[in-house]
């Protein structure tokens, strides 16, 4: 049930690594950073749905934390396009 | 049916992330990423995380999609690469070797979890009855990982401090963003008919979370979005960050909710502990200014520092 | 009454399939941008639109039926919207 | 029907999959806005159509955001590329 999805976790972890790795362009780090994150979450949600009982779809704690995970991978996110915009993104828009 | 339907899911995610990683320039593979967290999203359904999904649609690809490509649009042919940053043959053979065995490794360890996992859902379902609550993600968020929330919140509000500590020197105290001329056109017309309706959804959201899926964060980004899509429009005018009122919208959320906790310590025995019995009323009571700082601090951290001079 | 509701959710659900079939045909197989477009738009819009009319009857409530068609209103609207930016974009207009 | 609805989702999910292909081919900037509106469309009605096949209609608030939010994205996407980015 929940297999294509624990593949599919894997793989975007693999994926993710390799782009952060590999990739020379920071935009394309933060990408590829971001879609690590996707894999880890993956993760969660797997174990969340194998965990499910009581009645409940989904083991509700590791969907909390990824909802957590979520919002603060966002939050970083933003922090590091500043930086880079700060960096590399020429002057400051003057219109 | 329904393997099919995962199977399809899964390898059409896998398509799109793999592009994204491969694509040629930075502004096409913030398409595929936009596209993956679309397709993430159907995933979190079949998994029987609807919270997820609406996070992972709204914050995910949402609001993230439109920071990542207005970004890529920036910085099209400006970034300059370091040539010691570039992977040479043998560390991209080493690379993907790497790679290759984490993914593998993490595969196996998954597809040898036990089944059912051992997990916490009967602990937070008999826990669900005393906080009033309906949507246990909600009451797991509110009550025995309410630190995590707390916690949350300050990070989006030091994300906000961070991005501003970015704004030139002359910039300091003036308005985040670009001035943006009154838009024309279809633009305008979606700009004035839009957030009236992404209002009422966005708080329909947050009420929603007690019971269903939905909740603050969620809410707050849909909120935020509608407030940039104004903004957008020329319709309205980001106050400057010295502001006194905008301060006081960042800070309210998490000095509500660290005021409660603090409250919790004298009354229920313990950090963020809320009073039994009263526990549904004192959590739409954090989570009413939490929504209004949540709202502010995204719209805020997708405009980026401040840009003009007080 | 039953049946027949299923009848008419599986007969407006099918045709609200073949629209986004056909919109993504067009997508794929037109040979220029507008044309493109035009295919897409239209199609996409009527497709999602049979859909929702289609669960109606399915939809637990007056209030889940409200949301399916506020749904598909959004859609429409973003449609419409994005339709002619894309548009003036494609033609080497100033986007906006 | 509730099997027919989910083969109807798993079509409208190979619709936009199909689609896909757009947004990766390109290949001018506005194919691939195109083919995100379709996947903004495609990727609504496949939500809707798990929503009914498997009688979560809580799935529809996720719609909802879903419907607000592409509006929104594919607005602000055509700003980005079409350079009138700040």
């Amino acid at each position: 049930m929940t297999a294509p999805y624990a593949l599919l976790a894997a793989a975007l972890v693999g994926l993710g690594l390799h782009g952060v790795l590999a990739h020379a362009e920071p935009l394309r780090r933060l990408l590829a950073f971001n879609l690590l994150g996707s894999g880890v979450f993956l993760v969660f949600g797997v174990v969340a749905r194998r965990g499910a009982a009581a009645g409940l779809e989904a083991d509700p704690v590791p969907q909390a934390i990824v909802i957590t995970g979520l919002v603060v991978a966002f939050a970083a996110t933003t922090l590091a396009v500043a930086l880079l915009l700060r960096l590399h993104g020429g002057d400051p828009p003057q219109d | 049916m329904t393997l099919a339907l995962d199977l399809l899911l899964a390898g059409a995610i896998l398509v799109v992330a793999a592009w994204t990683v491969a694509a040629r320039d930075g502004f096409a593979a913030c398409f595929g990423f936009v596209a993956t967290g679309l397709l993430l999203a159907l995933a979190w359904v079949r998994l029987g995380s609807v919270d997820v999904a609406l996070t992972e649609a709204a914050i995910g690809a949402g609001i993230g999609g439109v920071l990542l490509l207005n970004a890529a649009a920036r910085l099209r042919g400006q970034e300059t690469v370091d040539p010691g940053d570039v992977a040479r043959p043998w560390q991209a053979r080493g690379i993907a070797a790497l790679c290759t065995a984490v993914a593998v490794a993490l595969a196996a360890v998954l597809l040898a979890l036990p089944v059912p996992a051992p997990g916490l859902a009967p602990a937070a379902a008999a826990a669900l009855p005393p906080t009033g609550l309906g949507n246990p993600v909600t009451a797991t968020l509110m009550t025995w990982r309410a630190l995590d929330t707390l916690l949350e919140a300050v990070v989006v509000l030091l994300a906000v401090i961070g991005v501003w500590s970015l704004a030139p020197d002359a910039a300091w105290g003036g308005r985040p963003g670009p001035q943006v001329p009154p838009a024309e056109g279809p633009l305008a017309l979606l700009a004035r008919v839009l957030p009236p309706i992404g209002l009422v959804i966005g708080l329909h959201i947050v009420w929603a979370g007690a019971d269903g899926p939905g909740g603050k964060f969620q809410g707050g980004a849909i909120l935020a979005a509608m407030w940039v899509l104004a903004w957008m429009a020329g319709l309205v005018r980001p106050p400057p960050v010295g502001s006194r009122r905008l301060v006081l919208a960042l800070v309210a959320g998490p000095a509500v909710f660290l005021m409660v906790g603090l409250a919790g310590l004298a009354l229920a025995g313990s950090f963020l502990a809320l009073p039994a019995g009263f526990s549904k009323p004192v959590i739409l009571a954090i989570e009413a200014p939490l929504t209004l700082s949540i709202a502010t601090g995204l719209a805020l951290l997708l405009l980026g520092p401040p840009a003009r001079a007080a | 009454m039953s049946v027949l509701a299923d009848g008419f959710t599986l007969l407006c659900v099918g045709a609200g399939l073949v629209f986004l079939l056909a919109g993504t045909v067009g997508l794929l197989r037109f040979p220029d941008a507008a044309s493109r477009l035009h295919a897409l738009t239209k199609a996409d819009g009527l497709g999602l639109g049979l859909i929702v009319l289609g669960l109606l009857p399915q939809a637990a409530g007056l209030l889940g039926a409200l949301k399916l068609m506020a749904i598909w209103g959004l859609v429409l609207l973003a449609g419409a919207t994005v339709g002619p930016m894309i548009a003036r974009h494609a033609t080497g207009g100033s986007g906006r | 029907m509730a099997e027919a609805l989910l083969a109807a989702a798993f079509l409208a999910l190979a619709t936009v999959a199909a689609g896909l292909v757009r947004v990766l081919r390109g290949p001018a900037p506005a194919d691939r806005m195109m083919a995100a509106q379709l996947l903004g469309t495609g990727g609504i009605a496949a939500l809707l159509l798990l929503a009914a096949g498997s009688g979560g209609w809580a799935i529809l608030d996720a719609a909802l955001a879903l419907a607000v939010l592409a509006a929104f994205a594919s607005v602000a996407f055509v700003q980005a590329a079409s350079g009138r980015s700040r």
